[in-house]
């Protein structure tokens, strides 16, 4: 018997998944555009320690806010610390806040969000409650008394984020999940007998993925940003460690806008970038990702 | 509808309940106490002790807490630590403030946001949507204390239009124009991000919607492009825009608290971070309890507005 | 003797007025007329005298009250309400004045020997609430002689008394005298809402969050004021301030020291600077090694290059300090012992005290390294800065310390009792008229007290249990400095500096004093030129 | 009842698709008439540019993206193609009239059934509200509805499948189209309202003696209504034929092959004929023929040239070699 | 004499044959509303359908959108909980199982979707597709399973090279064959087919029908194949079950069915049916008025009264019994009240 076997051929040259994203993305000039100036920054930050001219602790305190120079490109701090040094150290700081909060926060959200949608039910309106609840706190008191109760470390930072911004990734995988498991390759699943933790984690979670990893990057930005909020407050990453928001807090000063306007410029122009970096490639994801370009 | 609205407001107390029990046990679990039993260190230890008992601060927490909330529940949020005033009073006094502050935000938020958003949407792709896109990212990139002073520096000091900050010119007579004047500013910032946020929500939106068959239908009957952007897309586009306000309120609580203290704004914002610093415990208790409030007061806003605008949903 | 564990701005300022006083006299007559506007940062809490804890209540009161004696720039008591300083008796317990005759309340009511009594009887009352009850635990009584003259009764001889008698501004009794002192506090019809005193201004109006409005009171016993009206303007932020300033929205300013580039290009404002009544340390655990070592102590202090952190950080507006009081104060001894930067000697020290450099160039003692933590918090950058300063100028001796920032309210919960968690702390003390070491370094200040780097010296504490005893101020000078001296031998604190205090100012403003405690000193003689 | 001059006279339409740099042509000159009073159903599977083809004589083509790129658009012997837009915002909706396949989704859900039939009227013909309103009512009469007043102040979202496509044909039909364009009007519903809207179809083309296209991949559909048939295949037109001629005998493999591939209700089948392999995606159309690849009756010239669509007999055309030699015949 | 059969006369009978039966299956699925979530209401998708399926046979299953089709075929799939009544398969009542005992059973019964682009997870392989199934059952191992997977690709017509393609690279047709390879690949007994052909052009749903039928030769399975076309019902199903609105109206074979409709939904039903020629236009056709109403607010009474052409007074009423009246011929209509007789 058997049939005649067809020939796929018809439909055209062979092209991953993940090649179509890619080629999605690169369209994006914006989106191209951000990754690469993210990546510069991020591989100098990650390397700083053989980029940077100097060490990002030493005072020179003969020569506070010195303007840029031969010797100091991008000028000095109030304490005489090489701001191009200090900025490549801030940055591993402020990238790794951004996104081991990002990390953090997506992890939970993503779980939490998996299981109510999943489940439904009472499991959902429990967890919908729960994130009724950290939604309606207002995020900057729950921030700074975390952050005095447990004590301004970078972790303690990175864990507080991660406990209070979960709560938008949950949202938007519940919804996937809400959608995806009506979607038959669910049903599909089911009727071959695999289990629910399975489904949840190989079946359904990589579709889901999309607006998670577009959320994930977004939120990169906004911690970075959120970082540099506390600071003003005081509250964010504390010296000796540099961080853009410190920097950019430590600058606030009209004397210092006057007379020495490098400092106050460059943490502010590197937070700016970065930001925008991600958004950009948030955006640029979200077309990438988006599953209806995907699938037909 | 209205039995949805009640059935809602009544919802809304066990989450209020659950908010007021999470945000005690943090405040009473932070190290420090009231800043009034620290900040004289000379005062004698039998006097402190004294001051402690009175404000009951010696009693077992949940013994605290139903004190607080017996006392809540008949409309009395206590007395301010290190105010000495009544909370209630203090939060009357600065709320309309904040209030103003918030509205006008969302106000120039909308009025800027939407048009942009939906230009964009309609010339997806084009040198406008190019720079709206980028004008909105760069919104939504800028630490706003940092935009604060920058615009205070251009537009206070170097160009003198705006005043460098409070509510009014003190000894003034009330005027609407003063007002608007000192008003101006802050407000702006309070709004870029949403602003920034809000066109980008806008224009994804519309792009959603320009999509729809619907919108092919009105072409398809003659219509010209303005009638169907704007009379079959814009209604329909805005119904998940206008939802966004009820959302964007406790996130404004939040971004108030800077933008109050860089503009010398008297809000409830800043009242509260120093009040946190203060470990003014009614004050921190009442401005939570207010935030969540306002925060659940947006959600339901939030979906009574959806139902409003969109036929579809019937409650 | 010394104030409040300061919180993020100092309080207090000092003396040795540099170069204020010399443009206003020579400016001709006093114009009646006009209004300032004041920059306050900080909401006043309340303008009842008694109960005012903070700089922007105090400000206001200063204004609204009057007070017996006042001490002038040079530190030196006058008197004020009192037509003479206080008789005291051959005992040293009785204190005895009299008051100008005619002077009013702002409300018209006459202020009489009554009205001091009801004030200063609240303080010794059992129900007291208020921070001021360890002031006055002398105090035994306060009896009328007459309408105008009062006796005070002490228990024990307290040379420091006196100075109490120029802080508190007389309440009016006939206003106040139904509230039980225990209510007192809270009293907000009186003490927010409509404080009367007999000073030089009267209240107004205070708008949360904006401002707090006085005009002069015309029958001020010493004659109207100059100004018609003042207005502190509240602020919350110094950048805002500043720029307030700069656009003449405001008029007068506590400057802080890093603007002070900005405010020297101000053509319409002046700065004017005092040493403050004040001094910065980095306080040493002397119950945790190696800080229970005062060689140790010694060769840190030896160690930190004060000189530099003065004229770098403090841009030179400071001196070093070498013990911990004011060179403003008359109890100020003269050649205490002095350590210099000196990082060999420091490092000969260290070694003497079994410290060597260990394999990776940190010091070493029977395995351990010279490692430890210096806190401060995070509100006051410059003590956060000093931190790290500290780090770099120690680490070239190879002692590693590591700053550490914490909010205040956790932070004070860490260095105080029953606490004391820490290493090294960077705090400063301002400092109050009396110079009366007691309160910080004597060991049963320990327990519960000020003395929270547990200090202990027996010849200290003798000292100075002694110290309050002795009226004569010279002979008192010299117990106290000899305290002074022991305690700068043996540095369980390390005295960085006393810094300056200034104020920025308009032009306009004529009949200025700058007086290093008091921000609204004489402002009845400031007056505006147009 | 076919006259000279046709209603719509489709020449060499030509619509591509421009995707990074490369051109798609979804519809390649395509050709047909459409005459007053006549039915012409275009059948054909998915995509096949029935849709753009239609949507390219509205002009509507989603751009950017979709372009028409040549041929002629003959509306009454006028050529939509040289007037720009402006023509066209006369035309839609009042002359020629469309509907779509998704009755769920082609009314907007936040205005009201009567908000959006008056609203035609009041824009094209000028009318008053109230006159409007009147206009509205009939039309709903016409299509069927009770509780008229009702259903105009009602939001789609009430309606069911059926009810809002025929509120769509309402619409469609309310300022007296000359031509009716239905992009399947059925497929979304069930067979038993299927028939209902074809029925009602049926009747309002015989009242008005308008012309309808009718866009269909369902052979029954077309068996029903029309009285011509245009069959596409990717992007081009492959055979044109009145009704019952091409349901007796259709010429081209392709279409004879569709048809024969639908299960009949009346015929017992033991096997459905079915035709190999799938439609050819437009980036990826054969060099010849564009069927070449799933022909049964392939020629090697298939494979090479293209062949050109040619009247066989009178009005009816077809493009396949294998019937270049019915030309002469007839 | 009445032979009013009961549910268990008619099915005791441990017909050998028989493969599925299914008894008074009902399944409601909860209204929810407001915040306690509390049920207002039941949208009775399916209210009480039995019928049986015998060894190799197609046994069709028809109505219009919406009227529990779906919902039939994934209950008995036990995709969903019953809410009442049996499914017996091969004699074993397995509607009351717990998921876990449920596994042996999955491999028997297997499911084919409608939608060809929803039912491939897009983010697996067709191989990985392929291979879940057989790794979920422990199934082959290694080479062997690569093997098998290749194999049931030939089968269903799919080029075995394209085991590591992604489905978005397959037409519509291609990716309904590789849903029937997945549901071959556990070597099943029951195939549910929920429209399986219905989202695809004619010439490719000729294709796959062909298909089924060459599977269903080859390996002797049994079909319940659930479509709303009857022409695609007609031609692959051996008997046709007729359903309104979660009820069965009718159980014929199809050449009874087609020949002669009973129930006047039936006929209203194929009436509508296109016709396939252009002469038969002016044919005489049931147009019926209305649409389907709610599931969960059905009439009263006979489900169909109220868009039934021949409806009488007492249908409002009376709920039609769902009997044989002619040899195996099921029909729920009082029309047909006298009937009943002529059976056995
Ligand atoms: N916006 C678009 N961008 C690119 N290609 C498109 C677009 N819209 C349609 N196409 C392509 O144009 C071709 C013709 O599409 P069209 O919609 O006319 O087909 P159809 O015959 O109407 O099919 P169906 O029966 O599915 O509606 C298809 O290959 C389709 O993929
Ligand atoms: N998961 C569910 N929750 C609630 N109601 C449901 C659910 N699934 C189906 N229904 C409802 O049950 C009824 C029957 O639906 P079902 O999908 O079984 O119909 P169907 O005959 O398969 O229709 P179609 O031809 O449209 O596929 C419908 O009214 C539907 O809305
Ligand atoms: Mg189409
Ligand atoms: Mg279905």
């Amino acid at each position: 018997m058997g049939h005649e076997v067809e020939d796929s051929q018809v439909l055209g040259e062979r092209r991953s998944l993940f090649s179509i994203i890619v080629a999605k993305f690169f369209q994006n000039k914006l989106a191209v555009f951000g990754l690469v100036v993210l990546t510069i920054i991020t591989i100098a930050c990650v390397l700083a320690p053989y980029f940077a001219p100097h060490d990002p602790a030493y005072q020179d305190l003969r020569n506070r806010l010195g303007a840029p120079s031969a010797e100091h490109w991008l000028g000095t701090d109030h304490l005489g610390r090489d701001l191009f040094s200090r900025l490549l150290y801030g940055g591993q700081v402020s990238l790794y806040v951004g996104f081991a909060s990002m990390v953090g926060a997506v992890t939970i959200g993503a779980v939490i969000g998996a299981v109510a949608g999943y489940f439904g039910g009472w499991v959902d309106a429990i967890l919908m409650r729960l994130v009724d609840v950290i939604l309606a706190f207002p995020n900057i008191f729950l921030l700074i008394t975390l952050v005095a109760i447990l004590d301004p470390s970078i972790n303690i930072l990175i864990l507080v984020f991660a406990l209070l911004s979960w709560t938008g990734t949950a949202r938007v995988v519940r919804g996937e999940f809400l959608s995806l498991k009506k979607r038959e390759f669910v049903l599909a699943s089911r009727t071959i007998g695999m289990s629910n933790i399975r489904i949840i984690f190989s079946q359904i979670l990589p579709n889901a993925l999309g607006p998670v990893i577009v959320a994930a990057t977004l939120a990169v930005g906004s911690f970075i940003l959120a970082e540099s909020a506390l600071s003003f407050f005081g509250l964010g990453v504390q010296p000796p460690n540099a961080s853009w928001g410190n920097m950019l807090t430590d600058s606030q000063s009209v004397t210092i806008f006057r007379n020495a306007w490098w400092y106050p410029t460059f943490p502010g122009l590197l937070i700016l970038t970065t930001v925008l970096c991600f958004n950009f490639i948030g955006d640029g994801l979200r077309d990438a990702l988006d599953p209806r370009v995907v699938e037909k | 509808m209205i039995s949805y609205i009640i059935k809602r407001v009544v919802m809304m107390i066990p989450i209020l309940f659950g908010i007021s029990v999470l945000s005690f046990a943090i405040m009473y679990a932070a190290p420090g106490k009231p800043a009034i039993m620290n900040l004289d260190p000379e005062i004698p230890p039998e006097v402190r002790e004294a001051q402690i008992e009175r404000l009951g601060l010696n009693d077992p927490i949940p013994v605290q807490y139903v004190r607080w909330l017996g006392n809540v529940a008949q409309g009395d949020f206590g007395t301010s630590y290190s105010r000495k005033i009544p909370v209630t009073d203090m939060i009357l006094d600065r709320l309309p403030n904040t209030l103003l502050l918030m509205a006008s935000s969302l106000f120039i938020a909308a009025i800027i946001a939407i048009p942009f958003g939906v230009i964009s949407a309609t010339r997806q792709y084009s040198l406008t949507d190019y720079g709206v896109t980028m004008g909105s990212f760069v919104g939504l990139a800028t630490p706003n204390f940092w935009l604060g002073i920058m615009l205070i520096m251009l537009f206070s000091v170097q160009l003198g239009w705006t005043p460098v900050g409070g509510v009014a010119t003190i000894g003034a007579d009330f005027s609407i124009l003063d007002r608007l004047h000192h008003l101006i500013l802050p407000a702006f910032v309070l709004a870029t991000a949403d602003m920034a946020g809000l066109t980008r929500y806008t224009r994804s939106s519309m792009l959603e919607v320009v999509n729809q068959d619907y919108i092919r239908t009105a072409r398809a009957k003659g219509f010209r492009e303005r009638r169907v952007i704007y009379k079959h897309g814009l209604r329909n586009g805005l119904i998940p825009v206008i939802t966004m306000f009820g959302l964007m309120l406790p996130t404004m609580i939040g971004g108030s608290a800077i933008v109050e203290s860089v503009f010398n704004w008297p809000g409830i914002g800043k009242m509260f971070i120093d009040a946190t610093f203060q470990r003014d415990y009614p004050v921190i208790m009442a401005i939570t309890m207010f935030g969540a409030l306002l925060t659940v007061i947006g959600n339901l806003i939030a979906d009574i507005l959806y139902a409003v605008l969109d036929p579809r949903i019937e409650y | 003797a010394c104030g409040g564990n300061d919180d993020a701005p100092a309080e207090d300022p000092a003396e040795e007025p540099t170069e204020e006083t010399d443009d206003d006299a020579a400016e001709g007559e006093a114009a009646a007329g006009g209004s300032v506007i004041l920059g306050t940062s900080g909401e006043p809490v309340t303008f009842n005298p008694l109960y005012s804890q903070d700089t922007a209540s105090s400000d206001v009161i200063d204004l609204i009250h009057l007070t017996l004696l006042e001490s002038d720039e040079n530190l030196e008591l006058h008197p004020l309400l009192a037509t003479e300083l206080p008789e005291i008796s051959e005992d040293g317990l009785e204190y005895t004045l009299s008051i100008h005759e005619g002077v009013t309340f702002h409300d018209g009511e006459g202020l009489t020997a009554e009205d001091v009594k009801f004030t200063y009887d609240i303080f010794i009352n059992e129900e007291y609430t208020g921070p001021r009850a360890g002031d006055f635990t002398e105090l035994e009584s306060i009896e009328v002689v007459d309408e105008y003259t009062v006796t005070f009764t002490l228990n024990e001889v307290d040379a420091s008394f006196v100075t109490r008698l120029s802080s508190y501004g007389i309440l009016p009794k006939h206003i106040l005298e139904d509230v039980p002192v225990a209510d007192l506090e809270e009293h907000m019809e009186y003490n927010r809402d409509n404080p009367i005193g007999a000073g030089p201004f009267e209240f107004v109006e205070y708008q949360d969050g904006q401002y707090i409005e006085l005009v002069a009171f015309d029958d001020y016993f010493e004659g109207r004021p100059h100004l018609d009206k003042v207005t502190f303007r509240v602020f919350a932020d110094t950048n805002a301030e500043l720029l307030a300033f700069e656009t003449g929205e405001i008029d007068w300013m506590i400057l802080p020291p890093n603007e002070i580039a900005t405010a020297e290009t101000y053509d319409h404002g002046r700065i004017s600077s005092v040493l403050a009544l004040r001094y910065d340390y980095i306080g040493w655990n002397n119950d945790r090694a190696p800080f229970d070592d005062v060689r140790v102590r010694q060769a840190l202090t030896m160690a930190i290059d004060r000189q530099l952190l003065v004229d770098e950080i403090m841009d030179g507006r400071a001196e070093v300090a070498h013990a911990p009081a004011s060179p403003l104060s008359w109890a100020y001894p003269d050649g205490v012992t002095e350590f210099d930067y000196d990082p060999e000697g420091a490092l000969e020290l260290l070694a003497e005290a079994g410290w060597e450099p260990g394999a990776d160039g940190i010091l070493e003692k029977d395995g351990e390294k010279f490692s430890f933590e210096i806190l401060s918090n995070d509100g006051n950058v410059v003590r956060r800065d000093i931190g790290v300063i500290v780090q770099q100028m120690l680490a070239e001796i190879g002692v590693e310390a590591n700053p550490r920032q914490m909010e205040w309210g956790a932070f004070l919960d860490q260095i105080n009792p029953p606490n004391y968690d820490f290493d090294a702390v960077v705090l400063a003390w301002s400092l109050a008229l009396d110079p009366d070491p007691t309160a910080i370094w004597h060991s049963r200040e320990i327990e519960n007290g000020l003395n929270n780097i547990a200090y202990r010296n027996d010849r200290v504490d003798e000292l100075a249990a002694g110290n309050k005893r002795i009226i004569d101020q010279d002979e008192r000078a010299g117990v106290i400095g000899e305290i002074y001296e022991i305690l700068a031998e043996e540095q369980p604190y390390t005295f960085l500096y006393y810094p300056e205090q200034h104020m920025l100012l308009n032009n306009r403003i004529e009949g200025f004093t700058h007086h290093p405690r008091v921000n609204m000193y004489k402002v009845n003689e400031w007056y505006v030129s147009e | 009842m076919v006259t000279n001059q046709p209603l719509l006279d489709v020449r060499n339409l030509k619509t591509y698709f421009y995707k990074k740099g490369k051109e798609l042509p979804v519809v390649d000159d395509v050709s047909f008439q459409v005459h007053e009073g006549e039915t012409v159903a275009i059948v054909g599977e998915s995509g096949s540019g029935k849709s753009m083809t239609t949507l390219s004589i509205m002009q509507l083509v989603p751009s950017p993206g979709g372009k028409t790129v040549g041929g002629e658009i003959l509306f009454n012997g006028d050529d939509l193609l040289k007037h720009g837009q402006d023509r066209m915002f006369k035309v839609r909706g009042n002359d020629i009239g469309m509907i779509f396949q998704e009755p769920m989704t082609s009314l907007n859900p936040v205005l009201t059934i009567g908000d959006q039939l008056m609203e035609t009227l009041i824009y094209h013909k000028k009318l008053t509200k109230k006159q409007a309103y009147a206009r509205a009512k009939e039309m709903l009469e016409l299509v069927g509805f009770s509780r008229i007043d009702e259903i105009l102040a009602d939001y789609p979202h009430r309606l069911s499948g059926g009810m809002r496509q025929r509120v769509m044909i309402a619409m469609a039909m309310s300022n007296d189209p000359k031509l009716l364009i239905a992009d399947e009007p059925t497929t979304a519903l069930d067979v038993t309202v299927q028939a209902q809207i074809l029925d009602l179809m049926r009747g309002l083309s015989d009242k008005f003696n308008s012309s309808i296209i009718l866009i269909t991949h369902d052979l029954g559909v077309v068996a029903e209504l029309a009285d011509r048939v245009v069959v596409m295949y990717a992007g081009q037109v492959v055979e044109e034929a009145d009704i019952v001629p091409l349901f007796d005998k259709p010429l081209h493999p392709y279409t004879v092959g569709l048809m024969e591939s639908v299960p009949k209700l009346d015929v017992e089948q033991e096997r459905l004929t079915s035709i190999a392999g799938n439609v050819p995606t437009p980036d990826n159309f054969p060099k010849g023929c564009r069927f070449v690849t799933r022909c049964p009756l392939a020629l090697d010239r298939c494979s090479n040239e293209q062949p050109e669509l040619i009247e066989v007999e009178r009005g009816r055309k077809v493009r396949c070699f294998l019937h270049e030699e019915g030309r002469n015949d007839s | 004499m009445s032979v009013q059969l009961t549910e268990k006369e008619k099915y005791t009978s441990t017909d050998n044959d028989v493969l599925l039966e299914i008894n008074g299956l009902k399944k409601y699925f909860p209204i929810k509303k407001g915040f306690f979530q509390r049920t207002v209401g039941n949208v009775k998708a399916v209210d009480g359908i039995t019928f049986s399926i015998k060894k190799g046979e197609t046994f069709g299953l028809v109505g219009e959108s919406g009227c529990g089709k779906s919902s039939a075929g994934r209950t008995i799939m036990r995709l969903y909980e019953p809410t009442e009544g049996q499914i017996i398969f091969d004699g074993k009542d397995i509607s009351k199982l717990k998921e876990r005992e449920l596994l042996k059973y999955r491999r028997d019964i297997q499911m084919v979707f409608q939608d060809p682009f929803s039912s491939l997870n897009p983010r697996k392989t067709v191989g990985a597709i392929l291979k879940e199934p057989l790794s979920v059952h422990g199934l082959y191992k290694g080479k062997e399973r690569q093997e098998y997977i290749e194999k049931l690709m030939g089968k269903v017509g799919l080029n075995p090279s394209y085991t590591n393609r992604y489905p978005h690279e397959f037409s519509g047709g291609q990716r309904q064959r590789i849903g029937i390879a997945r549901a071959l690949a556990l070597n099943p007994k029951l195939i549910i087919g929920d429209e399986p052909v219905s989202a695809l052009d004619v010439s490719v749903q000729s294709q796959v029908l062909n298909l089924m039928k060459d599977l269903q030769e080859e390996f002797g399975l049994t079909y319940l194949f659930i479509a709303h076309d009857l022409g695609v019902v007609k031609h692959i199903s051996d008997r046709i079950g007729v359903m309104y609105l979660g009820n069965m109206m009718e159980i014929a074979s199809k050449h009874d069915l087609y020949a002669e409709p009973l129930h006047p939904y039936s006929q209203a039903l194929l009436s509508a049916v296109p016709k396939s020629h252009p002469s038969e236009r002016k044919r005489e056709r049931v147009i019926l008025k209305g649409d389907i109403p709610n599931p969960s607010n059905p009439p009263t009474g006979c489900v169909f009264h109220t868009r039934c052409p021949k409806a009488m007074d007492h249908c409002k009423v009376d709920i039609p019994e769902f009997r044989e009246v002619r040899k195996d011929r099921f029909v729920a209509c009082h029309l047909y009240n006298d009937d009943v007789l002529e059976a056995k």
